[in-house]
């Protein structure tokens, strides 16, 4: 199809959507209005199991298993990521030569990179009782491993980071979530049931009975995830090259 | 007393507006993209108004954040968690699904030597 | 029992976790025997539950049972259907690792595992859905197999082919999942509610006598556009095709197999469980809208499905045709239809699984599926061209195959005009499959020629010249290669014959549904005339295309329909936005009233 | 006053978001993407959502921009390579 006539058809379709999507805009209940049935519930519910922090209660309690899934399509992805991005038949490794990197540049990144690390292990810790978790948390501490490409250099950076041990990280903490709902069955009761551990006290660390543990084993899957996934970027982006060597 | 209220409407429909408006715009950056990484940065930008349409939905006037460990429960309403909920896992993901989209991408421009789909020849009829 | 229900998803995520963990350093009958005996439990799981979803099993996971009435956790529905899928994907699962075993492509190096993890991954995704109670959660399912699908899908990065079908593949359905978020999203701004049966009642306290909105429309067209692109309907169907053609064989199968197939369920469940009540959509307009669409893609994919010499890509083209007949079943919102579409499905699924598995064994052997340049060439594979001709004959409808059945169910429930679409979709499909047969196998007819002229752009995606899945040609198919297709094809049989099969099949999809009668399912003799006239029609038509080509071959009309299968992503995309908008339209005199 | 801070929000937001796709050159989309992660971020967090906000600031203005921009360095990096092969 030509770009004229792609073009008039996403005029009509996309036309044809938007008269569908502003009716319906026009239908909604008004922005900021009182009624929130099912998150009124679930304050109540994360309150009643100890847990300051309401929506770590609805992802790793009330609706852990939507967390299941989740965390399975981040795990496949990066399962996914391994594959496509394999050093294929045709290609081969090149290692890059060390480049030099700005003085200035390099004393900031070794700097923040043990800050940031801390932060995002902070960040996962305090999942249950203040904004933050093993989603969030887990992002910022991978990311802050990858400053040391700033800081040092890429083969620095390979040696800390030994992606084979990260990749299998990230399945272990994909299996000791699942692991931790089998113990729900296993102990009689309901997949995923938050009822093997005392609840503790109202705004602590180990509130929440099974809350932190779910929130840990995710926050470790996430880093690792986000790890093996910029390891394989860059090593596309950096190390394989085409043809079968020279 | 007439603009006062047109202010309201406006207010209480902008976000959902807003949302679907960003919607259409990746819709339509994805449908006449000429670089499959642009195409797949406007299916992030379609995602993000899923996430818009989301938080828009659970917002509460005057709501806190829904977490307790700075005050009093019961204290002062807080918006809908649920929501933030799904959202919060979703960007995460969506991140992680961008990424596989970028690794094909990686892989045509390899086999194909271009990212332009008006240069990609094959599967046609 | 309905405690077990969250472990048809969770068996085999955890199986492929550990695959991933520990299968590094194992020796690949090792990682694979391991996949099997995941895929196997999971299986062995959900046929122990199936006798037991009568009444259906309802489990909240996390142990959250609703406490007057309303619940904050997640609900899992295990009734005969949803079972039902679960197994079929968990046995067809099984069967895909069973055919891939030891043969199929080298593995990343040093990664035995990756490959069956990929599949169990995929498994659990499609179980995970099929059980789903809760809008989101069908949701996150929904995306879980998507995201898998994409990455098997081009699995085989050497090919050029393989990667852009994939890209198309995942564009076209992530953006199709996205949509179905939003819709998610204004239903739970309406409602306040995310599971299924709630936001039902949601609907119909808001609507009170006034009947269904413009939020509801909107709402009920950005779900079905997810499930519809899953489902691969006319005018979402284009990504399809790319991804079948390239994805390995063992993926085709389960694929074609299930995975669309769930789309077709995912719109009766959400129908039936969602919008059918008062405050949803009227059923003359849900009728009109999905029977329009079953009618299009059934012709649209018979059509196509003829002009194919790429023998994957004419496969795919065939499952396109079926599923406008899944979908016009479900469309007529009848008990009846529902049965006819569930048995239709069963053995859909074993005749295409065989078909693909056949199409991979010339692939590996002669590396190539282009129908003309392996006329002749397969003359001594008897067994597998065997089981192609009788499996294009079950295709066609052939009594008593469990597709002749379902067939025979679907057309008596959806009356007579619309039961020519399914003889001529059927027949034509059926048709192509055996002229293949008659082509290949047999060698029978003139060896087909290039066109003269010019080469058309259509014509290049012809499928010669393809690189074989496993590590070398294939001197002698393997006999896990060669048994697997047979026992697929024996069980479709089996769907047809085996006695109270059918009727018990008919019964929990009535239970589930939401139209409150029982039919009774058997064969008819109206229906076996209908089926053998179909499968007459198919063998007339193959025998004509074989030995005079010219009276059949692609006349002027077809070209512009076979142009729009461009290849081009952005098209698909702008196609995806013209079929969201068709639904709408369609949809539309439910709030006009 | 919050609900000036959420209108202006959301206009920057379908303003960047405008700008993301009008920006065709990838690169720069990358850069604008990156914006839109941020202003969304500020978005959720005026819309009482920090979690979501902390979550988008990560990935939204952090995680995906580097992904394009590593994947538009490998594609280009390649086309490179194919021209020099070429002469």
């Amino acid at each position: 199809m030509n770009p004229r006539a792609r073009l008039w058809l996403v005029v009509l379709g996309g036309g044809g959507l938007a008269a569908l999507l502003v009716a319906a805009c026009l239908r909604l209940p008004a922005f900021g209005g009182p009624w929130h049935p099912y998150g009124d519930r679930a304050v109540r519910a994360a309150l009643a199991r100890h847990i300051a922090n309401t929506i770590a209660s609805v992802n790793f309690d009330q609706r852990a298993f939507d967390t299941m899934g989740e965390m399975t399509i981040l795990f496949a992805a990066v399962l996914g990521c391994v594959v496509l991005l394999r050093q294929a038949r045709d290609e081969h490794r090149d290692p890059p030569e060390p480049c030099e990197v700005a003085a200035p540049v390099r004393r900031y990144a070794l700097v923040v990179l043990p800050i940031a690390l801390v932060t995002g292990l902070y960040v996962i810790a305090h999942g249950q009782l203040s904004p933050g978790g093993g989603f969030q948390g887990g992002v910022v501490a991978a990311t802050a491993l990858h400053l040391m490409y700033l800081g040092a250099d890429y083969a620095a950076l390979e040696r800390i980071r030994p992606v084979e041990a990260f990749e299998i990280g990230d399945a272990l903490s994909a299996s000791a979530y699942l692991v931790l709902g089998f113990a729900g069955v296993l102990a009689g009761g309901a997949f995923l049931a938050n009822t093997l551990l005392p609840y503790g006290t109202f705004n602590t660390l180990s509130s929440g009975g099974t809350v932190p543990l779910l929130n840990a084993a995710i926050g470790m899957e996430v880093a690792s995830a986000v790890v093996v996934l910029l390891a394989r970027f860059l090593d596309q982006a950096v190390e394989i090259e085409e043809g079968s060597g020279s | 007393m007439g603009s006062e209220s047109a202010v309201t409407a406006v207010t209480h429909v902008l976000p959902y507006l807003v949302a679907a408006y960003v919607f259409l715009v990746g819709c339509y950056g994805l449908a006449t993209s000429r670089n499959l990484i642009h195409a797949v940065g406007c299916l992030a930008v379609c995602q993000s108004a899923t996430y818009v349409l989301l938080l828009a939905v659970g917002y509460r006037d005057g709501g806190t954040a829904p977490v307790f460990s700075d005050i009093r429960p019961g204290s002062r309403p807080v918006v809908d968690p649920v929501v933030q909920a799904l959202t919060l896992t979703d960007v995460v993901v969506g991140a992680t699904v961008t990424a596989l989209l970028l690794a094909l991408t990686v892989q045509i421009a390899k086999r194909h030597g271009t990212v332009d789909p008006d240069e990609l020849r094959e599967l046609r009829g | 029992m309905h405690r077990l229900l969250p472990l048809l998803p969770a068996v085999p995520l955890l199986g492929a976790g550990l695959l991933v963990a520990g299968g590094r350093h194992l020796p690949r009958p090792v990682a694979e025997a391991f996949g099997c005996l995941a895929a196997a439990t999971t299986a062995a799981l959900a046929i122990v539950l199936l006798p037991h979803s009568s009444p259906a099993l309802v489990e909240w996971v996390g142990g959250w049972f609703p406490k007057g009435g309303e619940s904050v956790g997640i609900v899992l529905i295990g009734d005969g259907p949803s079972l039902g899928m679960a197994a079929l994907v968990s046995l067809l699962t099984l069967a895909a690792l069973a055919y891939s075993w030891h043969y199929f492509d080298e593995p990343p190096r040093g990664h035995a595992g990756t490959f069956p993890a990929l599949i169990l991954l995929f498994q659990g995704g499609m179980c995970g859905f099929a059980v789903a109670g809760d809008l989101f959660n069908a949701f996150v399912f929904f995306e879980l197999m998507s995201a898998v699908a994409y990455a098997l899908t081009g699995y085989r990065i050497d090919e050029a082919k393989a990667v852009q079908g994939a890209l198309s593949f995942a564009l076209v359905n992530s953006l199709g999942a996205y949509f179905m978020l939003m819709g998610i999203a204004l239903l739970y701004a309406r409602t306040g509610e995310l599971a299924m049966a709630k936001i039902a009642e949601g609907l119909n306290a808001a609507a009170g006598h006034h009947g269904p909105d413009a939020l509801t429309l909107t709402a009920f067209v950005l779900v079905l556009t997810g499930l519809l692109v899953k489902s691969a309907a006319v005018p979402f169907q284009f990504w399809l095709p790319d991804a079948h053609a390239v994805a390995p064989t063992p993926v085709c199968m389960l694929l074609s197999g299930v995975m669309v197939e769930l789309g077709v369920y995912g719109v009766w469940r959400v129908y039936g469980t969602v919008f059918s009540g008062p405050g949803g959509l009227p059923a003359a307009d849900v009728t009109r809208t999905l029977v329009v669409l079953g009618v299009l893609t059934g012709a649209v994919g018979a059509v196509m499905c003829w002009y194919q010499r790429h023998i994957k890509r004419l496969l795919a083209f065939s499952t396109i045709a079926h599923t406008g007949l899944f979908l016009i079943a479900v469309g007529v919102l009848k008990a009846e239809a529902d049965d006819g579409a569930a048995l239709y499905i069963l053995g859909h699924a074993g005749v295409k699984a065989a078909l693909f598995a056949c199409a991979g064994i010339l692939l590996d052997r002669y590396g190539t599926v282009d129908e003309f340049s392996l006329h002749g060439r397969a003359r001594h594979l008897r067994g597998v061209g065997a089981t192609f001709a009788v499996a294009g004959l079950a295709l066609a409808g052939l009594p008593p195959f469990g597709t002749g059945l379902g067939k025979a169910v679907s057309e008596e429930a959806v009356g007579a005009p619309l039961t020519v679409v399914y003889v001529a979709a059927s027949a034509l499909t059926g048709a192509a499959v055996l002229r293949v047969a008659a082509r290949v196998f047999l060698g029978f007819g003139p060896r087909p020629e290039e066109r003269e002229g010019e080469e058309r752009e259509e014509d290049k995606t012809s499928g010669a010249d393809e690189e074989p899945e496993t590590r070398q040609r294939l001197v002698r198919v393997p006999r896990t290669m060669g048994t697997v297709p047979a026992v697929l094809l024996a069980a479709a049989l089996a769907v047809g014959v085996v006695p109270g099969f059918a009727g018990l099949v008919g019964h929990a999809v009535d239970e589930a549904g939401t139209w409150g009668v029982f039919s009774s399912v058997h064969w008819t003799a109206t229906g076996v005339l209908l089926d053998l006239l179909s499968t007459l029609l198919a063998v007339g038509l193959a025998l004509v295309a074989v030995t005079r080509p010219g009276l059949l071959s692609a006349p002027e009309w077809a070209l512009p329909l076979r142009r729009l299968q461009s290849g081009h992503v952005g098209d698909y995309v702008a196609w995806l936005l013209v079929g969201t908008t068709l639904l709408g339209a369609l949809a539309l005199p439910a709030v006009l009233r | 006053m919050a609900d000036a801070v959420v209108v202006v929000a959301l206009l920057a937001v379908a303003g960047l978001a405008t700008a993301a796709v009008a920006n065709r050159d990838p690169a720069r989309q990358a850069l604008v993407l990156a914006v839109l992660g941020t202003a969304l971020a500020v978005l959720f967090t005026v819309l009482q959502a920090p979690d979501v906000g902390l979550s988008q600031l990560a990935v939204g203005s952090a995680l995906t921009p580097l992904l394009i921009m590593l994947s538009v360095r490998k594609v280009r990096r390649r086309s490179a390579h194919g021209k020099d092969s070429k002469q």
